[in-house]
C-alpha cells in the first residue's frame, strides 16, 4: 500500500513538471500473464520508462524446500513454472541425483524425454495462445487450447494429474506409462504436426500480427547476455544455444534435432516475431525428439534401486540447469547430509528475461508492452517462486 | 579451462588477495574476500581467455556463523565454469556489486538482499524485490520468524500448526553447526507429523 | 412521415377532429418506437448471435444452457446488467459520467430513422439521409470521448483519446467512399439511392463503374469497421492492452447502453452498406417478382454483413494506434480519392458516349 | 402484520418475479479476468475449447472488475496482492460473487505452513461463496463450483425477502 501512495505522490509530482503520465499497468490487467505490475512512464501512446515490479505470487518455495524432504521439494518446483511441470521437476530430480550419483533407469530417463518434450509443446501452445490473445486474436488461444488439452490427456493417464504431475522422481519417474500409451503419444505427434501450419496460416503469418510484432522489442544479443536471458528468448536474438545440445543432460544427446534461431526475418533479429518463431519452430523440433525417442524406448524398470529408499544425499553442493520451455532453469542444491535440502536456490529463466524487460521496452507504445511482454513468454510463478 | 588454471591465472593478476580453493565431491569453488569480488569479476569477464560472459545464478546462503553469496558462472565462449563464494558476517552482512559485470545481477542481488539482507554496496536500485518495502525480517535466514501481521492481514494462521515448529528451526540451526545433532529433528518428525494430522482433521 | 398521416386523415374522416401537429407527433413517437424496439431486439440477435459464431469459429458451442442453444442468453445478460449496482465512481464527472452512454445510445439509434428497410417503410426519407447518418453517428464519439474524460480513469482516458484520433481520420475516407455512390445515384437521399441500383443484381453500385465502385464499398466497409470500433480497429476498447477501454469505469445499465449501441452501430454500418452498394431492399435477381420480401431481404442483407464483422473479428488480431492512422491516411484516403476520381470519370465517359 | 406477512411471503407474483431475476443472474455470471498462479490455467481451460465455460452463459471474461459479477480467486493470493484482491472485490457492483478456486485460495493450500508470503485463505480478505477445491481443481470442478454457484443464486430470495422485512418493521 506504502509504495501505491508513494507512486501517487510522485505521479503528481510528475504531472506537474510535464505532460508525462504514470501508469499503473496490472497486477491485475487481462495481459500481464499472471500478476505482474508495470509501471509506465507514457508520453501520450509511448512509453518512455517501464518498471515491472514482482512478487505478488511469492510463495517461498525456497523456504518451504528447507522444510520438507527432498521428494517432498517435487510438487513444490511443478508449481513454480505451472505450465512446465515436467521440465521444472526433471531439473530438480536431476540436481539430487547427481549429488547422490544415482543411474536412472534407460527406460526412466526415455519417458521423462518424452514427457519434458511432450510438455515443452504444451507450454509453447500456451505461449503461442496468449499471445494471439495479447494482439487482439482470440481464436488462436482456443485453438491452441484444444491442441494442449489432447497433451493433458497423455499426463494425465501417466501421472494422474492435468497440470502438476508430480511424476519425475529422484531415481526414476513415478510409475511406468500404462500400455498403449507410446502407441497414443504416436498418435497425437502424427496428429499435430500438421496444426502447426494451421497455427502459421492462422496468426504467424498474418499481415497485422507481423507488423505489431516485428522490429518490436528488439533485443540485441549482448544484451542478452548481460541480462542472462536465455532459452527462446536468447535464441530469437540470433544465438545458437541451446542445453540440451551444447551442455546435454539425461539422455538428449542421442536424439538428432535442430535449434532454431532468429534471423530477423520479417523485422530485426531478436525483435518480438523472432522469440514467437523460434517458439512455433521449436514444436516441430521436439515432435522429432519425442518421435525418436518413442522408437528407441527399451523396456525395463523405471526406477533405480537407491530411489526407493529415503533419499539423503552426502553433504555437498551442486549446480544443475535444465533447458525448460522458457529457458535455462537452474536448481542450487546444497545438503548438509540430513534429509531435508539446506538450501535450493532456483536460478529462473523468466526472472531474468523479466529483469531485461525495462531496456527493450524503452520507447515502444502501450500496445507493444503487451507485445513484448508475451514474447518474452514469462510465468509468474516462475519468476517470483 | 580447469579451475587449477583459473585459480593459478586469478593468484598471478591479484597478488594481494587469497584465494582459496575448496574441492567438494561435484562442484569445486574460489573463496574470495568479499571486498574484492567486484575487481576479480570484472577481471573473469574482460580476460580472454576466461571470458566469463555470463553469470547464470547469484544466490545468498545463510551458514550458522556467516552469510555467504555464490557467483555461478559461465562463459558462451569457452563452455566452462566457475563457482566463487563471498563469506560476510551475518550481523552487518556487506559485499560489493557485480551488477557492473553482468547486468543480470541488478535483480538477483535485490533477491539477495530481499531474502537475507545482505548489503550490496554501490548497487543502482537496492530495493526489495519480491516481498513489500515494508516487509519485517530476512525471510531465507535460518532464524526467521514470521510477523503476526502486515497492514491488518493476518500473515502467520492464528495459532502455529506445529507446536514444534519452533523447537525444530532451533535445532536446525544448531544442526547446521555441528553435523551430528541430527537426532533431534528426526525424534521430533514423528511427534509433529501426528500433531499436524489431528490439526487437519 | 406527414404524407403518411395526411393519408390517415383523408382515408378515416374521424381523426380531422384532432390537431394535425398532435397527430404528426403521435405517428412520429409510434414510429421511432418500433424503429428501436426492433432494432433492440436486432441488437439482442447480434449479441447472440457473436457469441455463438465465436464458439464455432472456436470448436465449441458457445452458449447453450439458458434456453435451447442459448437464445436467452442476451436476455438474461440484459436484465442482469439492468439489475446490477450502478456504480458512479467518487471521484468521477457526474454529469457527463451519467449523460454519456445515453448520448452514444441516440447516437446509434437515432441514424436509422433514414434507413431504408423497403421502398415505403422508411421513417423520414430525409434529403440528405447520408449527411444525417454521417452527422448522427458521429454523436457516438462525443459519447466516448465524455466517458472516457469524465471516468477519471487512465485507462478510459486512453481509450477516449484513442477514439476521438480514430474517428476523426476514418470520417474522411468513409465520406469519400460514400460520394463513390451518391455520385451515380445523384441524391443524398437514401431511398433515391436504392432506387437508383433496381432492376438487378448488375445495377448495384458495388458492381456500377468496375472496379471504383467495389473498391469504394470496401473502403467504405473497412472505415465503418474502425469507426464502430472492431476488431481490427477496435483499439478504444482493447481488453488486452486498455482493459476495457473508455467504458472501464461503467457498470450495470450505463454499460449495457455502450454495448447495445455497439451492435446497432455494427447493424447500421450493414444496412448503409446495403443500401448503397448493394441494392438496398432488392432482390438480386427479378427483384419486381420478390417485392413483398423487401424488408426481409434488407434485414438480411445487413445481418450477413454483421456476420462478416463477427467472422473478422474472431479471425485477426488488433492493428497499433500508429498502424491505425497509416492505415487511414496513407491507403484508405488516396484509394478513396481515387475511387471518387475514377466514377467521376466514368460517369463524364458515359455521358458523353 | 402476522397475517399480512404470511399472505405475501409466498404470494406467487413475488416469488415468480423472483424466479425471474434470479434466473436472469445466474444465466449471466460473467467472470473477471483474474488469473493469479496455476488454477489460473485451468481458469483458462475451463473457459477454452473442450469445457467451454460459456455454454453456461460464464464465459464473458471482462477485463475491469466494473463489468463482472464473479471473481474467481484462480491461484494463491500473497500477503502483497491480497490487498489489491480486496479493492477489486470492493469495485465490482453488487451483487457480487466469489469463487475460491483451489486450495492455495481456499486455505493456503501446500503453502499453509512455510508460506510466510502467502495469504492462509482469501476468506480472510473477502467473503467467498463457493469453494473449489483440488490443487489445481480439474475443469469439471470449476463447472461444478459455477452449478453450485447458480444454485445458491437460484435460492436467493430478493423481493420476497424485501417485502417480509418491511412487513416486520
Amino acid at each position: 500500500m506504502l509504495e501505491t501512495a508513494d507512486l501517487l505522490k510522485e505521479g503528481i509530482k510528475e504531472e506537474l513538471k510535464s505532460d508525462e503520465m504514470l501508469l499503473n499497468m496490472g497486477p491485475q490487467h487481462p495481459s500481464t500473464h499472471g500478476v505482474l505490475r508495470l509501471v509506465l512512464r507514457t508520453d501520450g501512446e509511448v512509453v518512455k520508462e517501464a518498471v515491472p515490479h514482482i512478487g505478488y505470487l511469492h510463495r517461498c518455495f525456497e523456504k518451504h524446500a528447507e522444510n520438507v524432504t527432498y521428494p517432498q521439494v517435487i510438487p513444490y518446483t511443478d508449481r513454480m513454472d505451472y505450465v512446465g511441470s515436467m521440465n521444472n521437476a526433471l531439473g530438480y530430480v536431476i540436481a539430487v541425483e547427481k549429488l547422490m550419483g544415482i543411474k536412472v533407469p534407460e527406460r526412466a530417463e526415455y519417458i521423462r524425454v518424452i514427457v519434458a518434450e511432450l510438455n515443452r509443446i504444451a507450454s509453447h501452445l500456451l505461449a503461442f495462445g496468449t499471445y494471439g490473445l495479447d494482439i487482439g486474436a482470440f481464436t488462436p488461444f482456443m485453438h491452441a487450447f484444444r491442441d494442449r488439452e489432447k497433451i493433458l490427456d497423455l499426463f494425465e493417464e501417466a501421472s494422474g494429474a492435468r497440470l502438476l504431475y508430480n511424476y519425475p522422481r529422484i531415481g526414476g519417474v513415478a510409475k511406468d506409462v500404462p500400455p498403449g500409451w507410446l502407441e497414443k503419444t504416436r498418435a497425437f505427434i502424427d496428429y499435430f504436426k500438421p496444426k502447426i501450419k494451421e497455427y502459421n496460416d492462422l496468426l504467424t503469418f498474418n499481415k497485422i500480427f507481423i507488423e505489431r510484432t516485428a522490429n518490436v522489442g528488439v533485443l540485441p544479443l549482448d544484451l542478452a547476455i548481460s541480462y542472462g536471458v536465455t532459452g527462446p528468448n536468447l535464441r530469437g536474438s540470433g544465438m545458437k544455444w541451446d542445453l540440451r545440445r551444447n551442455d546435454p543432460y539425461s539422455i538428449y544427446d542421442r536424439f538428432e534435432f535442430d535449434i532454431p534461431v532468429g534471423t530477423g526475418e520479417m523485422g530485426t533479429v531478436g525483435d518480438c516475431w523472432d522469440r514467437y518463431w523460434v517458439r512455433i519452430r521449436e514444436m516441430g523440433e521436439s515432435i522429432k525428439i519425442i518421435r525418436q525417442a518413442l522408437d528407441q524406448i527399451p523396456a525395463g524398470e523405471v526406477m533405480a534401486p537407491e530411489g526407493l529408499k529415503a533419499i539423503k544425499p552426502p553433504k555437498g553442493e551442486v549446480y544443475v540447469r535444465t533447458e525448460t520451455p522458457r529457458g535455462e532453469l537452474g536448481y542450487y542444491l546444497i545438503s548438509d547430509g540430513s534429509q531435508q535440502p539446506y538450501r535450493l536456490k532456483v536460478r529462473s529463466p523468466c526472472f531474468t528475461a523479466m529483469s531485461v524487460f525495462h531496456e527493450i521496452a524503452r520507447g515502444g507504445m502501450i500496445a507493444d508492452m503487451v507485445a513484448i511482454v508475451g514474447s518474452l513468454d514469462i510465468v509468474l510463478g516462475e519468476i517470483d517462486r | 579451462m580447469s579451475i587449477q588454471e583459473i585459480l593459478e591465472k586469478l593468484k598471478a593478476r591479484f597478488e594481494g588477495i587469497s584465494f582459496e580453493l575448496v574441492e567438494t565431491k561435484v562442484d569445486p569453488f574460489i573463496k574470495v574476500p568479499a571486498k574484492n569480488i567486484a575487481e576479480v569479476a570484472a577481471f573473469l569477464k574482460e580476460d580472454e581467455s576466461l571470458a566469463f560472459d555470463s553469470l547464470m545464478c547469484l544466490s545468498g546462503v545463510d551458514y550458522p556463523n556467516t552469510l555467504v553469496v555464490v557467483y555461478h558462472l559461465f562463459s558462451f565462449k569457452h563452455g566452462h565454469k566457475l563457482v566463487l563464494k563471498v563469506e560476510t558476517p551475518r550481523d552487518n552482512p556487506s559485499v560489493p556489486t557485480v551488477e557492473n559485470v553482468w547486468r543480470t545481477a541488478n535483480w538477483h542481488e535485490r533477491e539477495a538482499f530481499d531474502m537475507f539482507g545482505i548489503h550490496f554496496e554501490n548497487h543502482s536500485d537496492l530495493r526489495r524485490i519480491l516481498c513489500p518495502d515494508d516487509w519485517e525480517g530476512y525471510p531465507l535466514r535460518k532464524d526467521y520468524k514470521t510477523q503476526e501481521f502486515y497492514h491488518g492481514i493476518r500473515v502467520e494462521v492464528a495459532e502455529p500448526p506445529d507446536p514444534l515448529y519452533e523447537a525444530k528451526q532451533k535445532s536446525k540451526v544448531d544442526k547446521a553447526a555441528k553435523p551430528t545433532g541430527t537426532s533431534a529433528t528426526k525424534a521430533a518428525k514423528p511427534d509433529s507429523k501426528a500433531t499436524t494430522e489431528k490439526k487437519a482433521e | 412521415m406527414r404524407n403518411f398521416v395526411d393519408q390517415l386523415v383523408n382515408n378515416y374522416e374521424f381523426l380531422e377532429t384532432f390537431p394535425r401537429p398532435l397527430l404528426y407527433l403521435i405517428a412520429m413517437v409510434a414510429a421511432s418506437a418500433i424503429i428501436l424496439g426492433f432494432i433492440a431486439i436486432l441488437v439482442m440477435f447480434f449479441v447472440w448471435l457473436e457469441r455463438k459464431v465465436a464458439g464455432h469459429m472456436q470448436d465449441r458451442y458457445g452458449p447453450m444452457e439458458v434456453g435451447r442453444h442459448g437464445w436467452l442468453q442476451s436476455i438474461a445478460d440484459g436484465i442482469k446488467l439492468f439489475l446490477k449496482e450502478d456504480i458512479i465512481p467518487a471521484l468521477a464527472d457526474k454529469p457527463l459520467f451519467v449523460i454519456a452512454p445515453i448520448i452514444v445510445f441516440v447516437g446509434a439509434f437515432s441514424a436509422f430513422v433514414v434507413v431504408p428497410f423497403s421502398e415505403n417503410l422508411i421513417v423520414a426519407d430525409l434529403n440528405i439521409g447520408i449527411f444525417y447518418i454521417l452527422a448522427v453517428s458521429s454523436l457516438t464519439v462525443i459519447g466516448i470521448i465524455m466517458a472516457g474524460w469524465s471516468s477519471n480513469n487512465k485507462w478510459a482516458l486512453y481509450g477516449a483519446m484513442r477514439s476521438a484520433a480514430q474517428i476523426i481520420s476514418y470520417e474522411i475516407p468513409v465520406g469519400i467512399a460514400l460520394l463513390a455512390a451518391v455520385l451515380p445515384a445523384g441524391s443524398l437521399s437514401m431511398r433515391d439511392i436504392v432506387l437508383a441500383q433496381s432492376g438487378g443484381f448488375w445495377n448495384w453500385f458495388i458492381f456500377r463503374n468496375p472496379p471504383f465502385g467495389f473498391v469504394a464499398c470496401i473502403i467504405y466497409f473497412v472505415a465503418a469497421l474502425a469507426e464502430v470500433n472492431r476488431t481490427p480497429f477496435d483499439i478504444p476498447e482493447a481488453e488486452s492492452e486498455l482493459v476495457a477501454g473508455y467504458h472501464t469505469e461503467y457498470s450495470g445499465m450505463r454499460f449495457a447502453f455502450f454495448f447495445l449501441a455497439e451492435y446497432a452501430n455494427m447493424f447500421l454500418v450493414g444496412t448503409i452498406v446495403t443500401t448503397l452498394f448493394l441494392g438496398g431492399w432488392e432482390f438480386p435477381i427479378f427483384p419486381s417478382a420478390f417485392a413483398f420480401l423487401n424488408p426481409i431481404i434488407f434485414v438480411l442483407k445487413g445481418i450477413a454483413l454483421v456476420f462478416v464483422m463477427m467472422w473478422l473479428r474472431w479471425t485477426l488480431p488488433r492493428l497499433r494506434v500508429d498502424q491505425l492512422m497509416y492505415v487511414s491516411w496513407k491507403v484508405l484516403l488516396p484509394f478513396a480519392f481515387a475511387c471518387l476520381f475514377g466514377v467521376s470519370a466514368w460517369m463524364l465517359l458515359l455521358h458523353s458516349a | 402484520m402476522k397475517l399480512l406477512e404470511s399472505t405475501f411471503r409466498d404470494n406467487i407474483l413475488i416469488t415468480r418475479v423472483d424466479y425471474f431475476l434470479n434466473w436472469a443472474r445466474l444465466s449471466s455470471l460473467w467472470p473477471m479476468l483474474f488469473g493469479l498462479a496455476c488454477c489460473a490455467i485451468e481458469m483458462m481451460a475451463t473457459g477454452a475449447a473442450r469445457y467451454d465455460l460459456d455454454r453456461f452463459g460464464a464465459g464473458v471474461f471482462r477485463g475491469t472488475p466494473r463489468q463482472s459479477d464473479l471473481m474467481i480467486v484462480a491461484g494463491t493470493v500473497t500477503i502483497k496482492m491480497s490487498s489489491r484482491l480486496k479493492l477489486l472485490y470492493e469495485q465490482m457492483p453488487e451483487p457480487k460473487y466469489v469463487i475460491s478456486m483451489g486450495s492455495c485460495a481456499t486455505s493456503g493450500g501446500p503453502y499453509w505452513q512455510h508460506g510466510y508470503h502467502v495469504l492462509k485463505g482469501v476468506d480472510l480478505v473477502v467473503p467467498v461463496d463457493v469453494y473449489v477445491p483440488g490443487c489445481p481443481p480439474r475443469p469439471e470442478s470449476l463447472i461444478e463450483g459455477v452449478l453450485k454457484l447458480q444454485e445458491k443464486i437460484r435460492n436467493e430470495r430478493l423481493l420476497a425477502r424485501g417485502i417480509s422485512s418491511v412487513m416486520a418493521s
